[in-house]
């Protein structure tokens, strides 16, 4: 299958008080027409910017694209025009956020909201973007969507509203959909009706989604791929099941293993979690070296050196690791 | 009461709302009827979502909030029914940590002035001494004593939480009750004030009631498990019988609902529930649960399960199992 | 919570809100140094010993405190508020007579403040650090901090001496003759001065409030997801944001419409506009208490109507009250 | 913001009210206020030892415009008096009458800011009723009343001001109260024994003042302009010459000499922006996050 979406390359800094803040460095993706990619890290890796970027929001200032390409079928989107950028925002690529609660305009009705989005990206009547909103509000099984159409967001629980965010974002058939943490704020019970209906969805559509979180255990109940990334940088990526079985990367194995995945027979051996000394370094004072050496392990002089760039260990996995081998060995 | 049971809680409610002047009055049930006990030196989860009433629970044990009926006892005090003084006295054996780093630390005060405070205000120690336990403290939770002096905003989250169990350590409580002490952390973090809080209760013997909506968690750290659902326990057992042998149809629900960090084999097709949990406000006859239950029987729409014993103390309310 | 339901309960409110301004002004008839009888009268209405004892009788001033109080509010709620001695007529009529012109007055100054604010806050947060954003919070600093009747005096300068373009006093020109249209354009032109000076105060806080919630506004989720889906610039600030950021501006244009009537007392004497303002200006200089404190009831009237009618517009604008309750 | 490691790096401590301190400084608005605030206070209270000039003596003819004589510098008002010497020795009445309302203002509306938003229930519902019906009345036309009924001392203009202009700050109070009482810091306050008047005055206060002293910055500001209206309409006290004493007295010369309203309520306007740009320098103080917008 070919790529739809490319990344290359692509820098992009922040200017702070405290200095120059490389909040992408040198990310390089692709996406494949209809699968699921996962990016995952934690809170300040750069997993959110990197949605920005590809929908051209990132706040500028203080933020800039100062490297890189984004190519959407051979179009570099960080060159496209502005009004270029409209159409493929919500008509080719769309997305849905964290906070159901907040993204959702309070004043407005959810049929209209949607409706919106269909008119702004097809010559269509406004009776019919309605219609089509009631649709979509099916589709995403919201029950009575005649009547829901007409609620206003305040009226609907926080998974509805997650849902109306879902049928908004795939109301003009985009080609891709990033869901960036769509599940966080929500309960595990209406969590995982979300899972199972994107699931759906993307079986049904063939959409592409760029999943993002912080959540190993939705990576592995969603994506195809996974790309996990530390401080501005992708560190290692490759199929999601060799990334949960067999991580090479020691923060990706540190990731895995600090958590308290829920077991179906618990024993009474508990022993304390595996934890990843220290905190993330903030982005304004990166060294040159790796930047996960000061809190690794099996640090060795070269990582505090030199960036280790990210290599393929086989034909789809890949880590940026100078001690990859020592690491597997131990 | 067992020889070794530390806190019991006996048909507590907590109900809020009511009188208002020209409006009608809008009762909201958040805890309804909930009674469990947690052993000396052991771990109580309380697992719920949203609106289940577990963080008011918590609340309810402290007397932060009002209490509309039932007792609390912690060791041999009833603290449900104290006032003023005596009350205040009583929360010396009880502390709590907080769920949100940002907000528990008062934003004005030095940070060894905040674990010195429950110091001076319960008159614990003499005065010249209190500066060393607070630099013991500090080191017991893993801080340098000699970032007392900075202000909240200077920590990371994870040092907050560790500030925040200080604080809560200052008294020499025989409980801490923790409300979603992690659940705002990165995971990593997570892992860190985890240890740590399961190290502080090796160490020292401590009692936690331990609020939360993350299963894993919960099944990590606890000895025993309660599940609550709008206002009610609807199952509680010892961790190992809760989680390989879940009874009632909801336990069964959100356990199945949780992602798992493992490959996808296509065998695991869960049962998801619909809907949301119905507000606190209406509440429905019958079983709570009915509404979104799977498996509900005519029965349950009409009266509610009592919460009886399955079998080696494993507690659960579901007509189903009678 | 039904709409009839909530206009009977705000209505019951104002109506309890409207007693307690009575009971008010009857206590300050009371509190107040000398014989309520005289402050009735009016102290320069050179009260003889005759009227006093009418006053006496008709309010009841020898029986007890309540049952005054009992007459009082009986009176006044009947719209009898006293007579004014000073200018020999009942004080419901006078304050009737000059009502209008200070409705007109405030209403033109509010909305020009509500609209033009508004629009100047909105193009300000476009460019937070722009030069339409620049002057709006230099004028509002000024406008906060200059007096309104010196605002105004240095206008009747500019504008009777320096560019004599504008009418600097009265409502109309009576040596001018022509139909309806003509006076109704006279008055129009003769309200531009004082609708300037009592609007640009509040239109400078109203910009400034703006910009504050539009840049407030800009950052949140829902402005992101308006520009994720594709919707272009000029309608994110116009309509997703701005029908968001309007909410503050009636809150606060609602709470400052006793400021406004304030303001409008000293902006009607300095430009002679024949209102309450006025009136209550001339029956302080002549101790007409009547009139004053019918002047003071009836302003609080105004008030607590425009209050209702914030109510109501806000619940327009906001479906989580609309729906809320 | 400076996150510690776990490495042996020194930290300064950042008290929140000493990094509010530092963004004042830095902000022009602030420093513009000070500087003409300082200037305000230096020009009415040691003008006086350089130009003892009697601003209640007649010394000239009556409306002479701005330099037409040495005598009177800036001309003479409608009676012949200095109008220089009026400016001088107006600022101390018209600034205590700012003061002792603000300070009335800001207590009252704290008191019951506080008292309804921490205890709720019946007693917010009370004391916002009382707020509530203090908004209707219009205060101009209040603070007329009663100074109008009792004798206009610089006393009863400074409590009647004090008393219509409360309810702001009451609101404004009971809302950082709200918020604040929901915090967890409350809470956990209480947990480790505090006592009510304890978590009132030394918790939830501290951390509500910042936009409590910006609203007091500005009341002082409000309360000025309000003795300057109530001046206008002449009823200020006729015993305290204050520079709305002279707007007053000169409203009906406008026409025949500009200087004689224009100048005092300069110096009105100039005090009032002072505390106005103060407000809003503190404002942007506490509220780093807007400074940087």
């Amino acid at each position: 299958m070919a790529a739809i979406l490319s990344i290359k390359d692509l820098v992009v800094d922040f200017k702070t008080r405290a200095g120059n803040a490389r909040v992408l460095n040198e990310i390089s993706l692709e996406l494949e027409s209809g699968e699921i990619l996962g990016i995952v890290g934690e809170s300040g890796c750069g997993k959110s910017m990197t949605a920005l970027s590809i929908m051209g929001l990132v706040p500028s200032p203080p933020g800039k694209i100062t490297n890189g390409s984004i190519s959407l079928d051979g179009e570099d989107l960080v060159q496209a025009s502005t009004a270029r950028m409209r159409q493929v925002r919500g008509g080719i690529i769309s997305m849905i956020f964290q906070e159901p609660m907040t993204s959702l305009n309070p004043v407005f009705r959810v049929g209209d909201q949607i409706a919106e989005c269909v008119l702004l990206h097809e010559d269509i009547s406004k009776a019919d973007a309605w219609a089509r909103a009631v649709e979509m509000l099916t589709k995403v099984g919201i029950p009575e969507p005649e009547i829901r159409a007409r609620a206003y967001p305040h009226e609907l629980s926080g998974g509805m509203r997650q849902r109306v965010m879902i049928a908004m974002a795939l109301s003009c058939r985009p080609r891709i959909l990033i869901a960036d943490e769509p599940t966080t704020a929500l309960d595990v019970t209406v969590q995982a009706q979300i899972f199972d209906l994107l699931n759906d969805l993307q079986r049904e559509t063939g959409t592409a989604i760029i999943m993002i979180t912080h959540d190993m255990g939705a990576i592995a109940e969603l994506a195809d791929r996974v790309a996990v990334m530390y401080a501005g940088h992708i560190i290692e990526s490759g199929k999601t099941e060799d990334i949960l079985t067999n991580p090479q990367h020691p923060y990706t194995r540190g990731l895995i293993a600090c958590v308290p995945h829920l077991e179906e027979n618990p024993t009474e051996d508990r022993p304390y979690l595996s934890e990843i000394k220290g905190v993330v370094p903030s982005l304004t004072e990166l060294g040159k070296g790796c930047a996960f050496a000061p809190r690794c392990p099996y640090k060795t002089p070269i990582c505090e050196e030199e960036r280790p760039h990210i290599e393929a260990v086989d034909k789809t996995h890949s880590v940026a690791c100078y001690n990859v081998k020592y690491v597997v060995a131990v | 009461m067992s020889e070794n049971t530390l806190l019991e809680v006996q048909d507590l409610k907590v109900h809020f709302g009511g009188k208002k002047l020209f409006r009608k009055a809008q009762i909201v049930h958040a805890v309804d009827g909930v009674s469990f006990s947690v052993p000396k030196g052991q771990t109580l989860g309380i697992v719920g979502e949203s609106g289940s009433g577990k963080t008011t629970t918590a609340l309810a044990v402290l007397r932060l909030v009002p209490i509309t009926a039932g007792t609390i006892r912690i060791g041999d005090v009833e603290i449900s029914s104290l006032e003023k003084e005596d009350l205040r006295e009583a929360r010396r054996k009880v502390q709590m940590v907080f769920q949100d780093p940002y907000s528990s630390l008062d934003p004005r005060r030095r940070v060894g002035d905040i674990v010195r405070e429950p110091l001076d205000l319960m008159n614990i120690g003499e005065e010249e001494d209190r500066d060393q336990m607070v630099h013991d403290l500090f080191v017991q939770v893993g801080l340098r004593p000699e970032l007392a002096s900075l202000f909240p905003h200077q920590f990371s989250g994870g040092q907050r939480q560790r500030i925040g169990l200080a604080r809560a350590l200052a008294t020499k409580p025989e409980l801490i009750v923790c409300d979603e002490p992690v659940s705002a952390l990165d995971v990593a973090v997570q892992a860190q004030i985890l240890n740590l809080m399961r190290k502080l209760q090796e160490d020292l013997g401590l009692t936690y009631l331990f609020i939360s909506h993350d299963l894993g968690v919960v099944q990590h750290l606890c000895d025993h498990v309660a599940v609550m659902y709008l206002g009610q326990i609807v199952e509680q057992a010892d961790r190992i019988s809760l989680f390989s042998n879940p009874q009632h149809p909801y336990t069964k629900a959100l356990l199945a609902a949780v992602p798992k960090a493992r490959p996808r084999d296509g065998t695991e097709k869960r049962v998801p529930l619909t809907g949301d949990p119905p507000s606190p406000i209406n509440l429905p006859t019958g079983c709570r649960f009915a509404g979104r239950c799977p498996v509900a029987i005519e029965k349950c729409h009409s009266i509610a399960p009592a919460l009886k014993d399955r079998g080696n103390g494993h507690l659960a309310s579901c007509h189903l199992l009678d | 919570m039904t709409m009839t339901l909530m206009v009977a309960r705000r209505l019951l409110h104002a109506f309890l809100l409207i007693l307690a301004v009575l009971v008010l002004n009857f206590l300050l008839i009371h509190i107040a140094p000398g014989d309520p009888a005289d402050v009735i009268a009016g102290e320069m209405g050179g009260a003889t010993e005759e009227m006093l004892a009418d006053i006496r009788k008709t309010y009841g001033l020898d029986k007890p405190v309540y049952v005054q109080l009992g007459v009082y509010l009986t009176r006044a709620l009947q719209g009898d508020l006293g007579q004014s001695f000073f200018y020999n007529a009942p004080v419901l009529d006078l304050v009737a007579g000059r009502a209008g012109p200070t409705i007109l007055l405030v209403a033109t100054a509010l909305l020009f403040a509500v609209f033009v604010g508004t629009m100047l806050g909105v193009l300000a947060s476009h460019k937070p650090k722009g030069i339409v954003s620049g002057l709006v919070t230099v004028v509002s600093v000024i406008g906060y901090s200059a007096p309104i009747f010196w605002t105004g005096m240095m206008l009747v300068i500019l504008f009777a001496w320096v560019y004599p373009i504008f009418p600097i006093a009265n409502m109309y020109d009576i040596t001018r003759g022509g139909g309806f249209f003509d006076r109704v354009v006279d008055i129009l032109y003769h309200l531009v001065l004082p609708a300037l000076t009592l609007g640009i105060v509040y239109l400078a806080q109203y910009a400034r409030l703006t910009r504050a919630s539009m840049l407030e506004i800009l950052g949140s989720d829902y402005i992101r997801t308006a520009r994720a889906k594709g919707v272009a610039e000029v309608k994110v600030y116009g309509h997703h944001a701005l029908r968001n950021a309007i909410l503050p501006v009636v809150t606060i244009a609602g709470l400052q419409f006793g400021s406004i009537i304030s303001g409008a007392v000293l902006v009607e004497t300095v430009f002679s506009w024949p209102g309450l303002g006025t009136l209550a200006f001339e029956s302080i200089l002549a101790r007409d208490y009547p009139t004053i404190l019918g002047i003071l009831f009836f302003s609080s009237l105004l008030v607590i109507a425009a209050n209702l009618i914030t109510d109501l517009v806000y619940r327009l604008v906001d479906p989580r009250i609309r729906t809320g309750g | 913001m400076a996150v510690i490691e776990s490495s042996q790096d020194i930290v300064q401590s950042q008290s929140p009210w000493r990094e509010a301190a530092r963004a004042f400084r830095q902000s022009w608005a602030g420093m513009l206020g000070i500087f003409i605030l300082i200037l305000v206070i230096l020009f009415t209270f040691v003008g006086p030892f350089f130009y003892p000039v009697d601003p209640f003596e007649i010394i000239w003819a009556p409306l002479t415009p701005p330099g037409a004589t040495e005598r009177a510098p800036l001309g003479t008002d409608y009676l012949g008096r200095d109008i220089l010497a009026g400016l001088i020795h107006g600022g101390p009445a018209t600034l205590y009458v700012g003061l002792v309302a603000g300070i009335i203002t800001i207590t009252i509306g704290i008191l019951v800011g506080a008292f309804a938003g921490f205890y709720r229930g019946m007693v917010d519902e009370f004391l916002m009723r009382i707020t509530e019906f203090f908004q209707v009345l219009p205060a101009l036309l209040f603070a007329m009343v009663l100074v109008t009924l009792f004798t206009p001392t610089i006393y009863v203009v400074s409590l009647a001001i004090g008393i219509v202009s409360w309810p702001t700050t009451a609101r404004l109070t009971r809302a950082e109260f709200l918020r604040i009482r929901n915090l967890e810091y409350v809470n956990a306050a209480r947990s480790i024994g505090a006592k009510n008047r304890r978590i009132i005055w030394r918790v939830i206060l501290p951390n509500a003042l910042a936009p409590l002293i910006v609203a007091a910055t500005l009341t002082v500001g409000i309360a000025i302009l309000f003795e300057a209206g109530l001046s206008f309409l002449g009823l200020g006290d006729p015993n305290m010459f204050s520079w709305g004493l002279m707007i007053g007295a000169g409203r009906e010369y406008i026409l025949d000499g500009w200087w004689v309203v224009t100048l005092p309520g300069f110096m009105i306007f100039l005090t009032v922006l002072g505390f106005s740009l103060v407000g809003d320098g503190l404002n942007d103080a506490f509220n780093p996050k807007l400074r940087e917008r």
